[in-house]
């Protein structure tokens, strides 16, 4: 942490609370039917591991991910108005209205998407290595990995392959416990995903406290350097809790654990570490961290009025990027 | 018969439920199946009813899911395992077509592989290109198990009902539109179960035969409906099940008709129209008054955009539309 | 243009190979394509030629090699990854249909995934059920991708260097029957590339159309030759590709014949003849004399045994019948 | 192995000479085109694993396993002359010609059957437990696994549910270094196979020498123990040797590793290491055991015959058990 300036610190508080007001007006949106779908998963409670992983990267490195993945695109630099477009289905969104919520990728920020077929990212960002290594260019890629994905076969033969080829990829299971409504000791009896390591030959990184921005960093830029001198990938399993559901068609889950829910809201939430820190390490913060929370409030605002007047894609968007042209 | 109006989910679980009740060896096994109450609320409140025994939550395995329901099923138990959509049976497929489909053939007659797949299907809730599939043909693309794609509430129940009993793996495919659609399902014959690959004319007409399964057959009657106004009686045939097909039925029809619009709510190339319009001009040729035509989505996959969205999907006017086309 | 007579397994070989000459990002993987020299010998000497960094061994994990494919492609690099036989590639459905062929339209043309799975397909070697799919119109069904489906040893070669060159995903399927036929390659013009999605007349004809792709090709050039000591004249028109399907080829030719066979090593249902006849009496109803008739392989998994086995398949007597029947 | 009668290790030693006998005869039925087909793996050098394996289970137990099957067939019990009449293709085939060398399988036997596509037949066998478990049944499934069947989702996916659901399996991986040509060093990091039990939560029986059949009895045995008395399942990691190639289609890879072929054969051969022992344990033993070999070499002609005399499968047999009767 000493290495840490202020700066970056005061960042990092800033990329959690966009991440957390973001997805709260986009849960706002979706209740009053802006945002419309069958599909938004919110990361919020997560934000400590995305943004202390992702602060490991440089702009040359690589991020891929699930479905639940505003939060990590926020973090990566994309602005929030192409995002929000995205959410509401524009044509100015990110994947020009076509991916919506589960799909925000931006080619520029080497954000390589979310995706919502659960583990079907996970060779791919063995790819995606694979093409920096054989590039001999020092690039890492971090996967980041539900813990219900990690039963899923994707994850084995995508864990193997970058394990026995030495694929520069850093695998962060985000283990919030659940998978949609299945708890984890009811999708296997290894509830400690980082002992999968092992089965793969690979670096085991641990198991981390993902509410603490700090232990994920550390751990994480461990791992990064760890893969970029070229020792092979680490699997990190970092322990978070989801806010919201699982997604916007959820509406039990947190009511049959409203305990553990508050338990972690009160107790374990990651923006409030953070503050409580920042307030410890300087001085009179509070009118910084306001005036931060203000600023990412007004870059919400704008996004929501952004997307909201953007126009809808049309047939010819439709049609369009089914191929490339030959 | 008495009967009662419910949605099609709610028939779903009747049968299921009748069915569990029937025969100890069913079982059922899925993700959110049990204490999740079903991602579509079909299994809702079997759990508690038949406890976690029988109601088995799974881990987000489709391989092993299907995979483990077949070695079950040739084993004894009657399993119906979910997926929970099926686009996720893309995962499964060598399970489900390589093993669930070929076992009984390849041992020649051994084991059998008395299995249920239930998997919730179909595009328009802005699910996006993944989550969209209706991809039906493809599993009837194989020999070896049967497809069941009911269209309503009622044969939903009776299908079903039939799939679990059958001795054979059956594919049953739920369109999700459908779910929540009510009609009157029989509530005092636990035994009522329709015969498998037969199909049923949802309304009778003479002058263009309309064929479908599952959501298709809710355009073409509301495309039905309308053509009515102006004279035109559509025949609409719901096929029910892609395998066995009931093509005898369509036959029948045609030769009535003798024009057809095939209506399906998947992709159009090399898939359920073409069956259709190939086995009618083969042997309807002489019936043939003007070309099958073929209601589907369109050749691409599905963006997020709600409105255009729906411009790539089937709906009552482009039945309507194709049926002016040919008459 | 100078040309040589070589082997189909050959001809794919020097695509292959001036293909990794001529750009460094193509990289060759898959089970056994290197230190085992390629199951089926298409990549022998590869791995000498061009080490272990461009010819990469995997382990089984099908659906990692395809996935890993796409995400290599995604990234700037051209894999060419090889599905030891097409049966395995049901493993990677997913990562083929869900995720190569959708990345460019879901993220909006952000990516592009130029990426070619090879896989061996085929029916007639008593390989049994599972491993004996010829499933190209499943692959085809899909928007998002084109299915290559060579007939030759020279279209193979052209058919391949273009997929390689392709911005768009390929599914490169060759017919395991026909990797040993000889047939004259171009060897000194290593920019011999074939459109894509453009079929060849292989035979002309006047009285019959039979349309084919890869094995069927062969098939059907046999029944022409033998119907043309009955004075049959028999068109082959070969598609060359499923996808995109040059169905004006096929139309052009039956407007002239006015009667059509479709000869595919495929099971019968939803599938390539399907969609061909479908066509065919849409786009060319006026010209129909009779209908369009199918030889596929039978609607059953295929036996070990040799004799039913072949029972199952298509072969030139089979398209013969079928021609007589309309004729 | 002082519990285990003389009568007991002398019928192993016949199932271990029955399988070298009668796959040696396959062989040159192959050569000689009596056996047709591109499909043929030899099991000859594994012996020693599936009966030590298989001694541990009764009637009423269950066994799958991949295409390099007959081995497993035979030690159940299963008559060699319908498993010739299936190498030929014959309707009087355990399959009735339809499935060939990589389908045997013998529902009496609870021989499962041997399956084509790698990884594909291990959800069968957690499936097999499960109807076990269901039934409240106190049997046990043993299912046979190669090393590179191991890197597949199948494996995975499988074990991660016998391990969550408890069910009474015991995996046994039959390792042999290599997957048709590949060596296990290059489709692994983790080339200790046992040690993926950690990653699914389940008892990790260990590496064993899979040519020593009183090893291989006494582990498994041990495992099936375990299992049987509900502790969930067991994987066990047997290291034994391919002596044929992967298949009949294979002309080189023995060539390419002949000295190690060669140390394998002649100073770990599972028959010999067991005769020896025998020759150790039993005074002039030899006139039994040549009778045993005379035996097992007149069964084998028996099958030979019985095959080549049976009639070929129809046009009936194409169409039938393609679906049962409705
Ligand atoms: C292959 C597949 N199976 C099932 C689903 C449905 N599904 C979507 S998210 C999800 C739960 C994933 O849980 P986890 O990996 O723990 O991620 P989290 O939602 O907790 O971030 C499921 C089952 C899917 N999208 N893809
Ligand atoms: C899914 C799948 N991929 C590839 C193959 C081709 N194949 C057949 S056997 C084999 C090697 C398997 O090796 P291993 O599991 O070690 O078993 P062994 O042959 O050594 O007994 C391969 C790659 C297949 N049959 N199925
Ligand atoms: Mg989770
Ligand atoms: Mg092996």
């Amino acid at each position: 942490m000493a290495r840490l300036t202020k700066e970056t610190l005061l960042d990092w508080y800033r990329q959690m609370v966009l991440i957390r007001q973001f997805e709260t007006r986009c849960d706002e949106l979706y209740q009053n039917k802006t945002i419309t779908g069958v599909y938004m998963h919110l990361y919020s409670g997560h934000e400590a591991t995305g943004v202390g992983a992702l602060a490991a990267l440089g702009p040359e490195d690589h991020v891929i991910t699930a479905y639940r993945d505003h939060g990590h695109a926020l973090i990566r630099g994309v602005h929030p108005n192409p995002i929000m477009a995205e959410m509401m289905g524009k044509k100015t969104g990110v994947s020009g209205g076509k991916g919506g919520s589960m799909h925000i990728a931006s080619r520029q920020h080497n954000m390589w998407g979310g995706y919502a077929i659960v583990g079907g990212h996970l060779p791919l960002a063995a790819g995606i290595a694979f093409a920096s290594q054989y590039n001999d260019r020092p690039e890492v890629t971090i996967s980041f990995i539900g813990d219900g994905a990690s039963n899923n076969g994707y994850f084995h033969e995508a864990l193997n392959m970058s394990g026995v080829w030495k694929l520069p990829v850093v695998w962060i299971i985000e283990n919030n416990f659940v998978a949609m409504g299945t708890r984890i000791e009811d999708s296997t009896a290894q509830t400690e995903l980082h002992n999968r390591a092992i089965g793969y030959g690979i670096r085991d990184g641990g198991r981390i406290d993902g509410q603490d921005v700090f232990a994920v960093y550390d751990s994480v830029s461990e791992a990064v350097k760890y893969a970029r001198e070229g020792n092979g990938p680490v699997l990190i399993e970092s322990i978070t809790y989801r806010y919201k559901g699982h997604g916007v068609s959820d509406k039990t889950y947190d009511k049959r654990f409203a305990d553990e829910l508050a338990e972690w809201r009160d107790n374990k939430d990651p923006i409030e570490l953070l503050r409580r820190q920042l307030q410890k390490k300087f001085k009179n913060i509070d009118p910084e961290l306001a005036k931060i929370d203000a600023a990412c409030q007004a870059a919400v605002d704008e996004a929501t009025e952004y997307a909201i007047n953007s126009p809808d894609p049309t047939y010819e968007d439709l049609i369009s990027n089914v191929y490339v042209e030959e | 018969m008495a009967a009662k109006n419910i949605p099609m989910r709610e028939a779903l679980r009747n049968a299921l439920r009748e069915e569990m009740l029937r025969d100890e060896r069913v079982f059922v096994m899925g993700q959110e199946v049990g204490v999740w109450q079903g991602t579509h609320r079909v299994t809702q409140g079997l759990l508690e009813e038949f406890g976690p025994k029988r109601i088995k939550d799974t881990p987000i395995s489709e391989m092993a899911i299907a995979g483990l329901a077949v070695g079950a099923a040739m084993a004894g138990l009657r399993p119906v395992a979910e997926m929970m959509t099926i686009n996720f049976a893309f995962l499964a497929l060598d399970a489900i077509v390589n093993h669930a489909a070929k076992i009984h053939y390849m041992f020649d007659g051994q084991f059998r592989v008395p299995l249920v797949i239930r998997a919730a299907s179909g595009w328009g809730n802005q699910a996006t290109a993944t989550h969209s599939h209706t991809p039906e043909p493809i599993f009837a693309h194989f020999p070896g198990m049967w497809v069941a794609t009911p269209s309503n509430a009622s044969d939903a129940y009776g299908m079903l009902k039939a799939s679990i009993r059958s001795e054979n793996p059956v594919l049953f495919s739920e369109s999700i539109a459908l779910y929540s659609r009510p009609a009157p399902v029989v509530t005092d014959d636990p035994d009522f179960v329709l015969p498998i690959g037969k199909g049923e004319i949802k309304r009778e007409g003479k002058h263009v035969t309309l064929v479908a399964y599952a959501r298709g057959v809710e355009w073409s009657l509301q495309a039905a409906a309308e053509l009515a106004k102006e004279g035109i009686e559509a025949e609409v045939v719901d096929l029910r099940w892609l395998r066995p097909l009931d093509i005898d039925l369509v036959l029948e029809s045609f030769k009535k008709t003798n024009h057809c619009v095939v209506v399906e709510e998947s992709l159009p190339m090399y898939s359920f129209g073409s069956e259709i319009a190939a086995q009618i001009q083969d042997k309807g040729f002489d019936y043939m008054d003007a070309p099958v035509k073929r209601v589907s989505a369109m050749d691409v996959p599905l963006p997020f955009a709600k409105d255009i969205e729906l411009m790539a999907l089937p709906n009552a006017q482009k039945v309507i539309d194709a049926v002016k086309e040919i008459l």
